[in-house]
């Protein structure tokens, strides 16, 4: 029996908010698939969206950008600026016929281990019948 | 009517009064019927000027030449350089100036209004005229055009051989000028993302399979980024060269420089490029249509950059090019910005 | 050795081509193009010319020269890429695209020999059709010592005379095409010979587009490297690759190693095309830039068709298909750069 | 070349567990510019620190990495273990294998799979950091203290005592916020107003304290060690110095409002003092009461005022400060009448809340001292408290337990039977919690003592009829239905975080918890610290506290602060954005998003403030030419972690 695909997903998490919150789920022992690859960030806001087609060229399944809830920012307002970027990264790449569970984003703050586990189990979840993201990737 | 007299009486008296350095404008094509950009400095150039439905370039894309010419000069001439725009020509310079590229005393703005009409997509037309080498082109009586050929006139529904663009374009006439030729008449248009409807119609794999089919053509002669007058980079992100080099440049720099993607033009690295350069252009790009119409394998850039245009004015009801005191689409939020897709 | 080949049999002798790889032009999106034939059965005989010249088979815009990958502790293993074996045609060549070839051909030849290139070069045929009307309104072949119905280059040229080929097999390559279906040729008569002659020259008049006196453009030029002349010409250039990548006989590479894998290294050195016209082309790693602006890179284009290649190889590297012209968004025209070159001064 | 080393810690079987070390450290050990690979079973324990230490020393290691639990646990561990071997600190950086990994997954192989990816990337990262020294900037050593109760005054005291200047600033006419108004307190029933006012008194008259009252913080900018604060003086039309407290002004105010002091139950004047023991003790002219402040408008205190005291001419004034340090102490408010409308409160004049009881008991209060009822000045024989109103009710209320209550119930009932010997006192509870030093003893007291009788359960309705306010609940105890005609009754109300404290809070940048109250650093480990470095939280505003708990806070805040003031410099972390002058084309947008005010444009060109700048890289990302990017956090660096993310 042939082996079940395991997406490879990036996940871009702020430091205060949902990096915080990925080690309470560890903390926690909560358990989640390991398909993730967490890339800590100082702020949600940083994360440009040169990175997001960058990790879907070099060979990612899936990314995640997670941020502080909004008004939870610890950079005051980062997030906000964050959320409208990626909105239209993410209109841009369901335009060109990218699978929308590709990139996805959510607000964890630094007490929803629960959340992040959730996120990451349902996130692979909804990868795994997608099979390898090929359209962005650079033939290896 | 823009009266093509006046326009140049006002273009002679700019340059005997010397209150330009020069001015850009259109002159009739070397061959065929489209005009050409022409740099006038001399009186008796003007003469050469010309004003018709074949003035498709986005002059203001000279702009960003004339500040590079204006950065490499000892003591640089600081005049301001007359350019003759568009609707859309206009707007670009809204952005630029927004942006703070040129300022406002860097360019003295002649502003031509498209009247309701606007160019001919060249493409459209030779399609329609198959073999006929057209010579004129006029504004017939209601929203037609008149095509004067070796053998005669005909005449064409605007709607056929006008440019997409100016199908769906949201200003007829200049929003910033010096001087205004023409009335501020808009067309009416019923829906300025009609051409959107194509692709978003589509299911999902059909997108992707009409961008792959379209993306994959391209040859990366980086003539979409060369006509774009919002493409003013230094270095563009995607190249990897390190042209902002300087003698001060550490080694660790140079090195940092990133290869976001490879010089092969493959269906994914062609990808990357334009996507970074639909996003870096979101909230900038003022359909002037240069991209598209550049393009030597017609790749309808358009498509892409209208897409974000639309997301922009219907999520955050951002309008491109309209007030050069406001702040860029990515620079500012408001706290109602749609979260719906952020679990 | 020339032959005659009715429309009728065409399709059977395409046919009989089935075990090479078989290039013909095809339209979408309203453009020309090369590419491998999905049905042999009906080739469009009636297309003007490609917008990207076949010179893309022989000279791909980009192509693995090796792979390297290392298993650890630093010993590299290096494995050359050369192209597959298998016997290509390209069928429909304008005369001036197989001239543009045997131009490149002196350029990756000489001390060495390219083998990326002539291995494509050597397995590949090239059958030309000459032009009854110009391609592009453009053309200016004659001016650079070509015609709508050369054959330099080619090893077969198709001359339509309606009903019929007239067939010029030119070198055995040739022969061997047409020995695929021996039966399907017969003999010319004399007035088909006379035919084509009349149709070769009433397409030459056809071509309204010249350079006058071209001969003294590469001596013209020598005195005007430093002529504001060329500020004032490419002041609508908007530095594009336009007008290299579309040339036939434009051939600068550039060659990048694409790593795929930093642990353990892996991946490969691929070669693409590059141009002039890019401000990086003569980047250094200093910083300094010896072609600054598009002035100077305009030149370069000139000097290198009109001056360098001349004294190198005593041809134009320009074959007068017009794309330049045609493409170019600004519609910076050689031919009109020319003839200014030449009343320079005077 | 680059010569990296990787340590990876077993955390005894917290990592190795479900990681398999061993081939950990030879995967690394073959990555390209990894010249060392080490395991460990505890690297952060001394041994485990010295094969670090030794290593640098031995293989001359330029970068290290270490594999272990999350860099908000030992980065800086490591950090000084290179520094203390000669690195730079910030050439070493953490791989967290175990928050993010041992614990989180079973399988073994995928586990280590990941393990590796997250090293490398750590490896990929330092490897392009660069060394950075952190920035040090003068400090102001001056304190704002913002809020005039306990915990403010407290927190001023202490840090004049260690002399330090100090800023106090109080919205309302006199300081002593919620404690001025109490009559007795709880365990010990000594006088309030007895142990408050010779602090209050002191505050005033200390030299290095600079009182405030009748003000309001504006604005706050800067950062820590150097804020700047605008502070708006509101005119009280009285000026204190000349004002020799003679009273004739308020005989002759005509206007007459709800005093704010008895919390309504009794009225003052337009002008008025806000109590006796007012500090400062002088008059303010209510200008929201007074009908103008022109002779012709009324004028009659103004013209009977000798020592011309009264100035209609006063004008707000916005006075600039230059603090180090601040402390947030805006205590808190009762929850509001109207929402407690299901208890007749705001309906029946003799539903009273816990500080309008306070009053009622007071010496200095409506009644002198002697409790009667609002409505008809009759002494109540049957008084009924009621616990929880509005607290631990996530329904219809606030979810939290307002801590106090259990408490001062217990007292007030206690109060009312010294007062009224032959009354009854009910109390309804749901739990009674008294932790605290002499609190049980104290409820004790109050039921064996004086006879108060606990109910535990909750009121259904109260109703008045016939005079008395009928209270139907239910004991839950016996399970029987209670009716009682009582006399008064004393909601126990929520404490809920002060008016307009959530306004300040977004001046001061600092963060509010679900409920409103100022938001700690950490529950546990930091709970007089806010997250805005420089800014600490004391007193009811940052939840429900009694008076010791709030006093406590307040000096830790204040000691909090004097750690700071204290200092010559202060030292702010060095990763900071850096502009490429060459690619930046000075279109502000950067400017435009920077949440610090660190950028700004000089001649075309952007220009970071590296003291103001927080690395959030919000510009970074903003940037269309990558002209500007955050120290150690570049994109080429994230470019690159991708990469060996994914393998590549």
């Amino acid at each position: 029996m042939p082996e079940e695909f395991e997406p490879k997903i990036v996940a871009f998490l702020c430091k205060w908010c949902s990096s915080a919150g990925s080690d309470l789920a560890g903390v926690s022992r909560m358990e989640y698939p390991p398909n993730v690859i967490p890339i800590q960030v100082m702020c949600s806001g940083s994360v440009s969206p040169l990175y997001i087609f960058s990790a879907l060229n070099k060979g990612a399944d899936g990314v995640l950008v997670s941020g502080c809830h909004p008004g939870d920012c610890h950079y005051i307002k980062g997030n906000m600026y964050a959320r409208r970027r990626l909105a239209l990264v993410k209109k841009l790449l369901e335009y060109i016929g990218l699978e929308p569970e590709r990139f996805q984003v959510s607000w964890v703050s630094a007490a929803e281990g629960t959340k992040y586990t959730q996120i990451i189990k349902d996130l692979v979840k909804e990868l795994k019948p997608l099979g390898p993201q090929t359209k962005l990737r650079r033939n290896p | 009517m823009v009266n093509i007299d006046n326009l140049k009486e006002e273009v002679k008296k700019l340059i005997v009064d010397g209150k330009v350095k020069y001015i850009i404008g259109y002159e009739k094509g070397r061959n065929g019927l489209m005009s050409n950009p022409i740099f006038i400095r001399k009186p008796e150039d003007v003469e050469k000027l010309v004003w018709d439905h074949s003035c498709v370039y986005n002059l203001a894309k000279f702009l960003v030449d004339e500040k590079r010419r204006k950065a490499r000069e000892k003591q640089p001439d600081t005049k301001p350089v007359g350019v003759i725009v568009k609707g859309c020509d206009s707007r670009a310079i809204v952005v630029l100036l927004q942006e703070k590229f040129i300022t406002r005393n860097d360019v003295y703005i002649i502003g031509l209004s498209c009247e309701k009409t606007g160019v001919v997509d060249e493409r459209k037309l030779t399609k329609k005229l198959k073999q006929k080498i057209p010579e004129k082109i006029e504004a017939g009586e209601k929203d037609t055009f008149i095509i004067t050929a070796a053998d005669g006139k005909i005449e064409i529904p605007a709607e056929e051989i006008l440019a997409t663009r100016c199908l769906e374009c949201k200003a007829n006439f200049p929003v910033i000028y010096d001087v205004l030729f023409g009335e501020k008449t808009n067309r009416n248009v019923e829906n300025p993302y009609k051409t959107l409807e194509n692709i978003e119609s589509l299911p999902q794999e059909g997108k992707w399979k009409f961008w792959e089919e379209q993306l994959s053509r391209c040859i990366r002669c980086y003539a979409c980024r060369s006509a774009c007058p919002m493409c003013y980079c230094d270095e563009c992100v995607v190249d990897t060269i390190n042209f902002a080099v300087t003698a001060d440049t550490t080694a660790e720099e140079k090195a940092a420089k990133i290869k976001w993607l490879e010089k092969s033009p493959l269906s994914s690295e062609n990808f990357v490029y334009h996507l970074v350069r639909a996003i870096h252009l979101a909230g900038r790009c003022v359909d002037c249509g240069e991209c598209e119409r550049v393009c030597p394998v017609h790749i309808p850039l358009r498509l892409l950059n209208k897409k974000l245009e639309k997301e922009a004015k219907e999520l955050f009801g951002y309008e491109v090019g309209m007030d050069p005191s406001l702040p860029s689409l990515i620079s500012c939020f408001k706290d109602e910005d749609p979260q719906d897709f952020i679990r | 050795m020339e032959k005659i080949l009715t429309k009728k049999a065409f399709p059977q002798w395409i046919k009989k081509l089935e075990s090479y790889k078989l290039y013909t032009p095809r339209k979408d999106e309203d453009i020309w193009n090369f590419e491998v034939t999905k049905d042999s059965e009906n080739i469009e005989l009636d297309y003007q010319n490609s917008v990207v010249s076949p010179k893309k088979i022989i000279f791909p815009q980009s192509e693995i020269l090796l792979e390297f990958s290392s298993s650890g502790n630093n010993n590299l293993e290096i494995k050359e890429i050369l192209p597959d074996n298998e016997a290509v045609v390209i069928f429909g060549l304008r005369p001036c695209d197989g001239r543009s070839l045997a131009l490149i051909d002196k350029v990756f030849s000489g001390d060495f020999q390219d083998p990326y290139y002539w291995k494509r070069r050597n397995q590949t045929t090239l059958i030309g059709l000459s032009c009854l009307q110009p391609p592009s309104p453009n053309c200016f072949c004659l001016s650079v010592d070509g015609s709508p119905h050369s054959v330099e280059g080619l090893d077969i040229l198709l001359t339509d005379l309606g009903d019929k080929f007239y067939v010029e097999s030119l070198t055995e390559k040739g022969d061997k095409l047409l020995g695929k279906a021996k039966e399907l040729f017969q003999e010319p008569k004399p007035e088909d010979k006379k035919a084509v002659k009349k149709i070769h020259l009433e397409s030459e008049e056809k071509i309204k587009r010249r350079i006058k006196d071209i001969k003294s453009i590469p001596s013209k030029l020598k005195e005007m490297f430093d002529s504001p002349f060329w500020d004032e010409e490419s002041l609508s250039c908007i530095r594009c690759g336009i007008c290299t990548y579309l040339c036939p006989t434009c051939h600068c590479f550039d060659i990048n190693d694409e790593v795929t894998s930093s642990s353990p290294l892996k991946g490969k050195r691929v070669r693409t095309w590059d141009t002039c016209q890019f401000p990086d082309f003569t980047m250094h790693s200093s910083g300094h830039n010896p072609r600054p602006d598009k002035a100077s890179r305009l030149r370069q284009r000139m000097f290198h068709k009109f001056k360098y290649f001349v004294e190198l190889y005593q041809n134009f590297q320009c074959i007068g298909c017009g794309r330049c012209i045609s493409y170019c968004p600004v519609r910076i025209d050689i031919i009109n750069v020319l003839d200014k070159v030449k009343d320079h001064g005077s | 070349m680059k010569r990296t080393g990787v340590f990876i810690c077993h955390c005894g079987i917290n990592i190795a567990g479900t990681v398999d070390i061993k081939k950990v450290a030879a995967e690394l050990s073959c990555h390209p510019g990894v010249v060392h690979s080490e395991e460990y079973v505890y690297m952060c324990s001394d041994p485990g620190q010295n094969l670090i230490v030794q290593a640098i020393k031995e293989k001359k290691l330029d970068h290290i990495v270490v594999a272990c639990c999350s860099p908000t646990l030992h980065e800086t561990t490591f950090r000084n273990t290179a520094k203390s071997s000669g690195l730079n600190s910030f050439r070493c950086e953490i791989a967290n294998i175990r928050e993010q990994c041992s614990w989180v997954h079973k399988d073994m192989n995928k586990a280590t799979e990941k393990a590796i990816k997250i090293t490398k990337s750590a490896v990929e990262k330092v490897r392009r950091n660069e060394s950075l020294e952190p920035l040090s900037v003068p400090v102001t050593r001056k304190a704002l203290v913002i809020g005039g109760g306990i915990a403010g005054i407290q927190s001023a005291l202490d840090l004049a005592n260690s002399g330090f200047e100090v800023i106090l600033v109080e919205r309302s006419p006199s300081i002593g916020g919620h404690m001025i108004q109490l009559s007795e307190t709880f365990p010990t029933l000594d006088c309030s107003q007895c142990i408050l006012t010779p602090k209050m008194v002191e505050v005033s008259k200390y030299p290095k304290i600079k009182l405030m009252t009748y003000s309001e913080v504006q604005e706050v900018s800067g950062y820590v060690g150097n804020f700047k604060v605008k502070i708006l003086k509101k005119p009280t039309y009285v000026k204190a110095d000349k004002c020799n407290l003679c009273d004739e002004c308020t005989k002759v105010c005509p206007i007459l409002v709800p005093n704010e002091f008895d919390l309504g139950l009794t009225g003052r004047r337009a002008i008025y003092i806000p109590f006796p023991q007012a500090i400062p003790a002088s008059y303010t002219l209510d200008i929201k009461a007074c009908p103008g402040l022109l002779p012709i408008a009324c004028g009659k205190c103004f013209d009977v005022c000798k020592p011309r005291a009264i100035d209609y001419d006063m004008k707000p004034q916005v006075i600039e400060e230059e603090v180090g340090a601040i402390i947030v102490a805006t205590g808190y408010d009762l929850y509001d009448k109207e929402n407690m409308a299901e208890y007749g409160y705001g309906k029946y004049a003799d539903v009273l809340d816990g500080l309008q009881f306070e009053r009622l008991c007071s010496a200095s209060g409506p009644t002198k001292g002697k409790i009667l009822r609002p409505s008809d000045h009759k002494e109540p024989k049957e008084v009924v408290f009621i616990q929880c109103s509005g607290s631990r009710d996530p329904e219809q209320h606030y979810p939290y337990c307002s801590k106090i209550c259990c408490m001062y119930t217990a007292k007030h009932a206690m109060l009312y039977k010294h007062h009224v010997h032959d009354g009854q006192a009910y109390i309804f509870y749901i739990d009674i919690r008294s932790g605290g030093k002499g609190y049980e003893e104290f409820v004790q007291r109050a039921v064996e003592e004086d006879g108060v009788l606990y109910l535990r359960g909750k009121v259904s309705k109260i109703f008045e009829e016939k005079g008395k306010i009928k209270v139907w609940g239910v004991d839950t105890l016996t399970g029987k239905d209670i009716e009682i005609d009582a006399d008064m009754v004393v909601l126990a109300m929520a404490t809920r975080p002060s008016k307009g404290s959530e306004e300040l809070a977004k001046k001061l940048k600092i963060a509010l918890d679900k409920d409103g109250f100022l938001a700690e650093a950490h529950p546990k480990l930091r709970p007089v610290e806010s997250i805005t470095s420089g800014m600490f939280l004391a007193g009811a505003a940052q939840a429900p506290k009694d008076i010791p708990e709030a006093v406590a806070q307040a000096s830790g805040a204040a000691a909090k602060a004097v750690s700071i003031l204290s200092q010559e410099r202060l030292y702010h972390a060095p990763t900071v954005a850096k502009v490429n002058l060459n690619l930046c084309t000075g279109c502000g947008m950067c400017v435009q998003v920077c949440p610090y005010e660190a950028l700004s444009l000089k001649d075309g060109k952007v220009e970071v403030n590296d003291v103001l700048c927080e690395g959030c890289g919000t510009c970074s990302a903003t940037c269309l030419r990558a002209a500007i990017q955050v120290k150690n956090l570049t994109p080429h660096q994230v470019h690159e972690m991708i990469k060996a993310c994914l393998g590549g």
